[in-house]
């Protein structure tokens, strides 16, 4: 079986990989990059957890081919922080109890930097529905709405 | 000698018998008593039944010690999610 | 040590505050490793092939041409495992029947369920382990199966089990049934509380088997040596109880595996039992290298625990003034393919929430042609409870009462009788009653289509075996190594709390992690809203003896008496000048010295912790109705519910939020869907709804403390009671906008539309 | 599985012609790999259309709108002329999923995956859109209502694929919208979808209207007998009501583990009700 040949940049490093044609962005960050913060829940694009950004938009890394990704920028949960500093969102969350078992986690809060990035003061409804495509089983989303607007409201300098 | 109540869940098994005094130390020599009178319920004493003793409920604690007089429950062994 | 620590009122520092949770930072930042997560040198992957039928009889299975593929290094059958016998076997304190575990793992003479599992392989990658479960042929002779619990529950229903005989009934049958136990409980004389009732309801409800929905699929990693020992990570609620199932299947020595919990993506009871934990073994035992099994989300929803659907029958009846005389139900549950529902559970948690004096229950566990059941959250509870909160709902209507008033009307308290034993202790029901009718949500105005629902949810909460070990390291820090998995809820930081209150250190100088089963003894399953209440009593066990072994290496560097040194804030002190005096040590300058005085210092807990509290919880509702749709909004939603005592208010709220959001789920739209052929249809997160954000409101939470004596700082565990209520109280909500009661769950939108459609026809 | 990301159109024609009937175009792919995933599609060949220009582009094309068939839903949603013009259309395209599939499916695929369900669909129909499909005999169009034949099957021939669609200029004092029916407010498929475009005239009575409905039959149907109903009334209680009865009349559904065909036909009516008063009311605020 012939490998694809792909060069991206993750979270702004320039890297290189080999990947079947079927194999898709999220088995090679987690298989051929070792980057397993993103997570895989239900591999269709239907829970969110694999959320990752290419190229400024936000999209599920389970729904695009390894080999789409030649010449794209991805940004992951390991790119979120920058090196002890954690993201606003990041310490909100934990702040805000806004995560239990921690495994939608990561795709909640690259969901969330993507929203705030768009929209820096959002309504609870706005937060809502954007984050609709993230499940959570644990929260009931309660606190994760909280820490999102919070994390918005200090972002915003208020 | 301790009043024993059985959960109406067993009754099945004790041919219908739901109450009984029985001179026991501890749940130990409960179950051993049990099984000996009721063989259809020793099964079910080892696959999980759960003593109260006065109202407190005790599972797996075979030597909990079970005073003179004092009233003993038998009921189905909890556990949860 | 059959355990118990008594509840003391003292002054807090840390028990009731939120400090930060000691996994927060790695799960923010993508680096806590959950199932998935682990990867070893040289590791295959493995695949399970499942049955594409709901009964059939297996005729053969061919395995040689997905051998013969390159890549594929082992294949694993049922003739790969031991055939176990037909009875009940220790697993830690569990009993469970092995026949059942070693042919849920992998079929035997029967599929019994679309997704059973028939075969499994290794192989050098995914798709070469996909394309050899493409090469394994098998031949079915494809049986009529039973799907229904009350069609399987009829003479003459497809037989799973030709050995299977009701059990608790007399005389024995004479012939095999679906229904695999029959059960009885209650007390008083239900005839004559009927005959004393002035108004009586009854009614029918049934309900889906609705799945766990834990978004993280069962992984695991397994690792056989040729020296006959195994090594295990895998995603689960409890590793010494996977490890107690895998030794015996594979018949192992129980030393001779060593499993290392993961962090868990959710569980919520689904991760309680194995499913290729063992299959993973065997595979690396026979291909000799590790193996890694990943279910994909279809697996999960097809063979892994769904909950019991059920067929619920409730009668009550009352007196004019609000008395309730008799409380009569039949609780038909679908076991799944292997007998073992939560029926028991159910029955005991039906009308425990009342003082009753005359009640009767009669369940039945039945086996049907679909996955077996699994625990969820207050298994079975919610269940029995949807029929019962609703027939209580009706009658308070009839009376002409309010709900909350005629629920305290008939309130279990302390001292209440219960109807399948013991008398109940101290307990705070009467309390979450009163909050929530005291709640402005209670009073608050209602628009057109709008309504409002009450019910209420008992726990029973456990205790069980719990092991932690609480090492004082050389710089006066603390590691906290506990037998009970953080399931998510946080109970790392309540332990950890706990811990530090009893030292009357800071919070961040303990560590605690869950320790793998050669570190610690048998620690039972995170179940049964268990791991606060005898983790934390095992945690405050070792504390004390640290504490304890603490005074006395200061009495010998100090040389003085060990009665003249307390412990208070972190120090060891003189008692008072008179007795002695000396300068007080800090925790670091104990710790720095201790090698050199005698050794390191730790304390152990190895407990049956006994004395668990039972839960009480009130929860409010507000829908909306779109009649011409029969779509339900959640408009408002308050949860009061006694959890004794919040270690970490902000993690207690979490579960109060979460569970009331499963139950929302569950009540809305959750449901499995099987074809004519047996086949499930939704076995994905697109068509098995669970809620989303935007489906719902912020859900506010009342916490009520009645401490439980049983607990040293008054716990009483918080995680299953909010999964209870929900469905009866948004029930009751929809009867109360639009005047129909709903007996079939899901409350979805063509239901609803049905019954609005149905009544209007019914009026012209 | 070979993958191909050609530059230009020729090259990807060229590409799917020489196949055999073995080759997928990706565009979004969200639909594509879920396929691919479950063994249901396993082509030789992805055309991926992503790299070649025109098809990444919404033009304004005399008066109305040229939709490059690998515009994503998200780049639509942003566009903000356009969803001035065709609110209803954006509407549809809105409900294709969650943010991140939006992020990458496309319109075109909506319509090519050929669903009954699809979001993107109904409006397109009811705003008389047409599909602009090229292949190797050159380019030719086809109105969107008779693209797609059944579920998963469309008109398009060996090496043909929708390059764009198009949107006609919008008339004055008109309006769309689309709404389905879910049980979950996000992140579901229509049980029921209905789409309505119509336009005044002066005087506020209805001249033409155009109704879509999907999730009802085994394709998107346009439903005339439901835009009858509109046209000549100023769209008041009583033609909205006879709008509800021929949306419901024209359904053909079938009971799944999405819904019931009781409460599909039932539904149909309501929504296109629904749909239409938005519409009107887009209508009148336009001008």
């Amino acid at each position: 079986m012939s490998r694809n040949h792909v060069s991206a940049t993750v979270n702004g490093d320039q890297v290189e990989f080999l990947c079947e044609t079927g194999q898709t962005l999220l088995e090679a960050l987690r298989d051929e990059l070792r980057l397993t913060g993103t997570k895989e829940g239900c591999g269709t694009g239907d829970c969110g957890a694999c959320s990752v950004i290419v190229d400024g938009r936000l999209v599920c890394a389970c729904l695009m081919l390894a080999v789409e990704a030649e010449g794209k920028a991805i940004q992951t949960i390991e790119g979120m922080a920058t090196g002890e500093t954690l993201h606003p969102l990041q310490r909100k969350f934990i702040e805000h109890a806004a995560l239990q078992c921690g495994i939608c986690t990561p795709g909640i809060l690259i969901a969330a930097r993507s929203l705030l990035e768009r929209n820096p003061n959002p309504t609870e409804d706005e937060v809502r529905y954007w984050l609709a495509g993230n499940l959570c089983r644990c929260t009931g989303y309660h606190k994760i709405v909280d820490a999102v607007l919070d994390a918005a409201r200090e972002m915003r300098g208020g | 000698m301790a009043r024993i109540t059985l959960s109406s869940s067993l009754a099945p098994f004790t041919g219908g018998v739901l109450e009984l005094e029985l001179d026991v130390a501890n749940v130990r020599q409960l179950f051993q008593t049990l099984g000996e009178r009721y063989p259809e319920l020793q099964s079910h004493l080892e696959a999980g039944i759960a003593v109260a003793i006065g109202d407190e409920i005790y599972q797996d604690a075979l030597l909990q010690p079970i005073e003179r007089e004092s009233e003993v429950i038998l009921i189905p062994k909890i556990a949860g999610g | 040590m059959s355990a118990t620590l008594k509840y003391q009122e003292k002054e807090l520092k840390l028990v009731g505050t939120r400090p930060l949770r000691p996994d927060g930072v790695d799960k923010v930042t993508g680096r806590a490793r959950f199932g998935a997560d682990y990867n070893l040198p040289g590791q295959l992957i493995g695949k399970v092939l499942r049955s594409p039928h709901a009964l059939a009889r297996i005729k053969s299975i061919d395995t040689s041409a997905a051998l013969a593929l390159p890549g594929v290094k082992a294949v694993v059958t049922r003739d790969d495992f031991a055939e176990m016998p037909d009875e009940m076997a220790a697993v830690g304190e569990l009993m469970i029947n092995f026949r059942d575990v070693t042919r849920n793992m992998m079929a035997r003479e029967k599929v019994l369920y679309d997704g059973h599992p028939l075969a499994a392989v290794a192989a050098t990658g995914e798709s070469v382990a996909r394309a050899a479960l493409a090469l394994i042929k098998v031949e079915y002779e494809v049986l009529p199966h039973a799907i229904d619990v009350v069609e399987a529950m009829k003479p003459g229903a497809p037989l799973l089990h030709e050995h299977q005989y009701t059990q608790g009934v007399k005389p024995k049958p004479d012939r095999p049934s679906n229904v695999a136990k029959r059960l009885e409980f209650g007390h008083g004389d239900i005839a004559a509380g009927f005959r004393q009732a002035e108004v009586i309801v009854e009614r029918e409800f049934n309900t889906k088997p609705v799945h766990q929905g834990y978004i993280e699929p069962q992984a695991c990693l397994a690792s056989y040596s040729a020296d006959g020992q195994a090594e295990l990570w895998t995603s689960t609620q409890g590793h010494f109880v996977f490890r107690a199932q895998c030794a015996k299947v594979l018949q192992m020595d129980v030393s001779k595996i060593r499993v290392t919990p993961t962090e868990i993506g959710g569980g919520f009871g689904g991760k309680n039992n194995i499913y290729n934990e063992a299959l993973a073994i065997a595979l690396s035992r026979k291909s000799g290298h590790p193996v890694k099994m990943v279910m994909t989300r279809e697996e999960v929803f097809s063979s892994t625990g769904p909950t019991s659907g059920a067929n619920v029958k409730v009668k009550l009846g009352c007196t004019r003034d609000g008395k309730i005389t008799a409380a009569e139900a039949e609780l038909n549950f679908q076991a799944g393919a292997f007998p073992g529902s939560s029926v028991n559970q159910a029955s005991m948690c039906a009308f425990t929430r009342y003082d009753l004096a005359n009640v009767r229950i009669v369940g039945h566990d039945v086996t049907v042609n679909r996955p077996k059941v699994a625990a969820y959250r207050a298994p079975g509870a919610p269940i029995a409870v949807f029929g019962v909160e609703s027939v209580i709902d009706e009658m308070a209507k009839k009376l002409g009462i309010d709900p909350i008033e005629f629920r305290l009307r008939n309130a279990a308290k302390e001292g209440t009788q219960t109807y399948y034993g013991p008398k109940l202790g101290p307990i705070g029901y009467i309390q979450t009653l009163e909050a929530a009718r005291a709640h402005p949500h209670y009073r608050a105005p209602l628009g057109p289509n709008q309504g409002r629902g009450v019910a209420t949810g008992f726990w029973f909460n456990i205790g069980n075996e719990t092991t932690c070990s609480l090492n004082l390291q050389e710089d006066g820090t603390l590691t906290l190594m506990l037998g009970t998995i953080d399931v998510a809820g946080g109970s790392r930081a309540s332990m950890a709390m706990m811990v530090a209150e009893e030292l009357g250190i800071e919070f961040d100088r303990v560590r605690p992690f869950v320790g793998d089963t050669a570190s610690l003894g048998f620690n039972f399953l995170t179940a049964g809203s268990r791991g606060t209440f005898a983790s934390g009593m095992a945690s405050v066990i070792a504390a004390r003896q640290v504490i304890e072994k603490l005074r006395q290496r200061v009495a010998k560097i100090r040389e003085v008496p060990l009665e003249a040194v307390a412990w208070k804030d972190g120090h060891a002190r003189p008692v008072d000048a008179t007795v002695a005096q000396f300068a007080p040590m800090s925790l670091p300058e104990i710790a720095r010295m201790a090698g050199k005085t005698g050794g390191t210092i730790a304390g152990h807990a190895e407990i049956n912790a006994q004395g668990a509290g039972p839960g009480f919880g009130t929860h409010i509702v507000d829908v909306e109705v779109d009649k011409e749709t029969g779509a339900v909004k959640i408009l408002r939603y308050t949860v009061v519910q006694d959890v004794g005592k919040a270690i970490h208010p902000a993690y207690v709220e979490g579960q109060l939020q979460g569970g009331a959001v499963q139950g929302i789920g569950w009540a809305l739209n959750e449901e499995y869907v099987y074809g004519e052929d047996g086949v499930l249809q939704n076995p994905g997160f697109l068509d098995y709804r669970i809620p989303v954000a935007s489906d719902l409101p912020f859900i506010d939470t009342v916490i009520v403390e009645v401490p439980n004596p049983n607990h040293p700082y008054g716990v009483r565990g918080c995680g299953e009671v909010p999964i209870i209520a929900p469905m009866a109280a948004i029930a009751n909500a929809i009867e109360n906008a639009i005047g129909l009661r709903l007996c079939e769950q899901p409350l979805s939108p063509p239901r609803v539309l049905k019954a609005i459609d149905e009544a209007a026809a019914a009026r012209r | 599985m070979r993958y191909e990301a050609p530059k230009t159109l020729e090259q990807a024609i060229a590409l799917l012609s020489g196949a055999n009937g073995q080759a997928r175009v990706l565009a979004g792919g969200t639909d594509v790999l879920i396929q691919l995933r479950s063994g249901r599609a396993d082509p030789q060949l992805l055309v991926d259309i992503k790299a070649i220009p025109e098809m990444r582009a919404v033009v304004a094309d005399s008066g109305g709108y040229r939709i490059g068939a690998a515009v994503t839903c998200m780049e639509l949603i942003e566009n903000e002329v356009f969803a001035r013009d065709w609110p209803g259309v954006v509407d549809g395209v809105k409900l294709i999923g969650s943010v991140q599939v939006k992020g990458r499916a496309t319109l075109g695929g909506n319509l090519c995956n050929a669903s009954p369900a699809a979001d993107g669909v109904p409006a397109l129909i009811a705003a008389g859109a047409l599909v602009c499909i090229a292949g190797p005999l050159g380019r030719r169009e086809a109105p969107v209502e008779d693209f797609v034949l059944g579920p998963g099957r469309t008109s398009l021939g060996n090496g043909e694929l929708v390059a764009a669609i198009q949107l006609p200029r919008r008339a004055p004092h008109s309006g769309d919208a689309y709404l389905r029916f879910t049980p979950r407010t996000e992140m579901d498929i229509a049980v029921v979808g209905a789409a309505v475009y119509l336009t005044l005239d002066g005087k506020g009575v209805c001249r033409s209207a155009r109704v879509g409905l999907g999730a009802v039959a085994a394709r998107a149907l346009l439903v005339p007998a439901a835009a009858a109903a509109l046209i000549g009334t100023t769209v008041d209680e009583a033609a909205l009501e006879r709008l509800a009865a021929a949306a419901s009349a024209a359904c053909r559904p079938i009971d799944d583990k999405r819904g019931t065909k009781q409460f599909r036909v039932k539904v149909a009516g309501v929504m296109a009700r629904r749909a239409a008063a938005i519409a009107i009311e887009r209508a009148r605020r336009q001008g």
